[in-house]
């Protein structure tokens, strides 16, 4: 059976570029990159090499860059880091209804711990009001942080205005950009972001390896306090194959971006439309333009998703509804339900998330396929009877 | 993730649809869970001759739909109403923890089917 | 020229069937675990079996382990998470001067935090005396954290005394056995630790991985907060390609203990004997029994320990002085200061630590080519002028 | 981490030794640092005739001591006053970050030898 993964945004696969480059530093360079001697030598240049390559997809500097174990590793250090460096100015943190767990669960815990948090709203499309944003900002607020694109709906926010208005009130910005990484541009410089959190394993490196950019002259509180690794901001000894990788896949990201973009929109758009054509009751889900070129969610009316998914990798499709995170049905997505989509919807929901090596031949099937399944699960659903 | 059983059940649901001049109809279900069924049954004789159900819900929901059906179908009454959703996450060789409790309704589907055609009865 | 590697401690190699263990879930088996489609089952299956693996190295259940990026992410997690669990009951910790820098630190950053630490001193042998552990707690402890084995030295502490101190009265106990694990038997059914580190680049897997053992009931607040993973314990996307390699490695440990015990033993016995019959001016470090199968620890009279290692590095040979974080010299090993050991001899110290691959030649050829640099240096050596 | 000139002063290092008949001596170090570096100087007619170091300390601090005696040597005192760690540093291409304090006090020692001679000239 054919194997056809849309689930890109959950992970991806780890491209033969990056797993070539990796081998030698599981194989022969398998050195303490602090270690004086050979051993040392060969895994201690990768590591600058590689931070060298990841700095470049972000437009940073090499001081700038901390490497991480995962995007929620660097979600937390990024929001407790800058949350408990500022805590004598005040306690008061933005972010969004909509952020991934890594983010939601650490503001959570902070706010456990005496910090006042402030989810904004986001409006039917997904979409933040940045005049609410302004009127939330008081005295005591310290940090902001919202994500670059969201992981289920593919949005893409305001990052520059959020910074304007964040450099404006002198307040700390950090973005989640796990999504946003290799899929559309980004560029520090010209964002007033202070810290951006990266992770591997969605732009084709393996998992186990991320990144935190942090503007010079930010001072974060460690979150993993230790040696002297990652001039003290960062303990313990360096993931050196881990790090080699995701500066390879940077290379390939900002080599290949311009390519991949009109690949994946072009496969995206087809997507939605084959779908749109042959299934009624759908509603696809998210702003129709500032959205990651790849991501495509779709709720299918007086169906549930995971059924919708069973049925798909009975096809060999792979996709996801809700988060990724979220495997079982639980909670219906709080994305979907933040937009303003009913419970029942949200279950019916479906994020096809598309990446380098799927194929136009792909979407076809999945347009083939698809509106049997729907048909038939549609047909069993007490839901759908008086609709008919 | 899923067991044989409930895969086969899933892909192959036993009994769907909705009997036209049921004796009894349960609809139990739980929107924040995502999982609503109905099932609907025809007694004779304190006997279930046919039972059909239709589930809006996730794998688990569908599989312990359809299983319950094939449980109780050509049950005495007395019987059916010992059927938990215990012993239908069972029949199924178990589900996963976190399906135990939300996507397991189908015995109480049927219960609440029994009690309607006991109501009805008793009219 | 001929490579040696006595620098276990600082990092191992990746052996071969580790290497060969990974490749699959880095070639194939990259899906996400937590994904309900075909890409991912594979990963979940080879996280859970290889959670058993590391399970049957401690002794310990399934649900009892944690996966984490690192030895110093688990001592991180390990006493800021039972330390902030148990705040509401005290606020003192007890821990001793020879930690690593993963310990020593998280408790520095403890006590700005509001908790008071005590660091026990070691005697000449590098031992903790048991009498002033018992003496040092008070009502307010809620904490001992004791590493397993020393990693400049290779001493070995009183874990099961200590465990069972701490249980007496009442005060959570953690152990950073990141330097024991693999070397030394390790059981917690038979020891009251409550929580326990290991990592796995220095058992021969690659680094960016770790575990840490958590005791049944025993409740930590979380480092990482995130998704839903390890049971909500620790958030991020697993680290698949390095689980499974501790996996496989903790099952290699298992099987190969008693053998690599004997032949390190012998290695490390031949070498302090031949080091100690050609060098004059020469101490071991460390308790002469309780210490690891792999660890010697030399200090060399009148010269310096990263001239030495630089000497050794030209001839192949890998050794490292104080530890491996510290490269450079500019503090010297804060555990031989500890012991009562000069400044002066402390720079002096190197470190050998044997590993799996390491031959009886290899032992030969550092007691020959020693005598000669270390000869050499002092010549040069304004200190040692007077004594010849 | 080290560049190839001072691996090339560390496994070859020029002036080792001590002057017998010195004209003057310069010891300093850093017990911290594990850093001690003596040189002693020879001077005629305000020319350094020889110079040679005894050092206790890491590769760095070694090939700095290397180093400083080689830029000196045949050098009149005027001009050896203005040699600076800097000056040493510069010459062996640099050095990491983490020893240009502490470990690169070569140049201290030669202030100190010539400051030594200056006093017994005094006397
Ligand atoms: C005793 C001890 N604890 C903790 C660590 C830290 O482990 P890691 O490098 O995996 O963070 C090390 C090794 O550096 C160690 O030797
Ligand atoms: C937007 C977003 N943030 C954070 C994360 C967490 O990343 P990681 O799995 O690397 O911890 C994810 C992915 O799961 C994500 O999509």
């Amino acid at each position: 059976m054919n194997k056809i993964y849309f689930d890109h945004n959950a992970t991806t696969p780890i491209i033969d570029e990056v797993f070539e480059a990796v081998v030698p530093y599981l194989k022969d360079q398998w050195g303490n990159p602090s270690s004086i001697h050979w051993a040392g030598r060969g895994p201690k240049k990768a590591l600058e090499e590689a931070r060298e390559k990841v700095c470049k997809l972000l437009n940073c500097a090499p001081l700038e860059l901390i490497f991480t174990c995962s995007g929620t590793e660097g979600a937390n250090h990024a929001i407790k880091g800058l949350a408990y460096a500022k805590k004598d100015r005040g306690n008061h943190i933005i972010t969004t209804k909509v952020e991934h767990p890594a983010v939601l669960n650490t503001c959570k815990h902070l706010s456990k711990e005496g910090f006042d948090v402030t989810y904004l709203d986001v409006d039917p499309d997904g979409m933040i009001d940045l005049e609410e944003l302004k009127k939330s900002i008081t005295p005591k607020t310290v940090l902001i942080t919202v994500m670059f694109a969201n992981n289920e709906t593919g949005v893409i926010f305001p990052i520059k205005e959020i910074g304007d208005i964040a450099k404006e009130r002198g307040v700390a910005f950090h973005t989640d950009a796990v999504q946003a990484a290799g899929k559309v541009p980004i560029d520090v410089q010209d964002l007033n972001v202070d810290v951006l959190t990266i992770s591997g394993h969605k732009l084709y490196a393996p998992k186990g390896v991320g990144a935190l950019f942090v503007r010079r002259g930010v001072r974060l509180v460690p979150l993993i306090h230790g040696g002297h690794q990652e001039r003290n901001r960062r303990g313990g000894t360096e993931n050196v194959p881990g790090i080699v990788a995701l500066g390879k896949a940077c290379e390939v990201a900002v080599r290949d971006m311009d390519k991949e973009t009109a690949h994946l929109k072009a496969l995206k758009e087809r997507l939605e439309k084959g779908i749109s054509e042959k299934v009624p009751h759908i509603k696809i889900n998210g702003h129709p333009d500032k959205r990651l070129p790849n991501t495509a969610n779709i709720s299918f009316e007086f169906v549930e998703g995971e059924s919708l998914l069973l049925n798909l990798d009975m096809k060999g499709i792979a996709a996801s509804s809700g988060s990724a995170c979220t495997s079982g049905s639980l909670e219906p997505s709080h994305v979907l339900v933040s937009m303003g989509i009913t419970h029942e919807l949200s279950h019916g929901s479906v994020r096809f998330s598309l990446g380098k090596s799927n194929t136009m031949e792909e979407v076809e099937y999945l347009i083939e396929v698809m509106p049997p399944i729907v048909e038939r699960m549609r047909s069993m659903s007490p839901l759908y009877a008086g609709i008919k | 993730m899923y067991s044989e059983k409930v895969m086969d059940h899933f892909s192959n649901p036993r009994n769907v649809g909705e009997i036209e001049d049921a004796s009894g109809t349960g609809t139990v279900g739980n929107p924040a869970c995502g999982d609503i069924m109905k099932l609907t049954i025809k007694i004779e004789n304190d006997k279930i001759t046919d039972v059909k159900f239709k589930t809006f819900g996730c794998g688990a929901a569908i599989a312990t739909s359809s299983m319950v059906t094939e449980l109780v179908k050509g049950k005495e009454l007395s019987e059916a109403d010992k059927i938990s959703n215990q012993t239908v996450a069972e029949a199924l060789d178990g589900l996963p923890p976190v399906k135990m409790h939300c996507s397991n309704l189908a015995a109480d589907a049927l219960h609440a089917a029994i009690e309607d055609y006991k109501k009805k009865q008793g009219k």
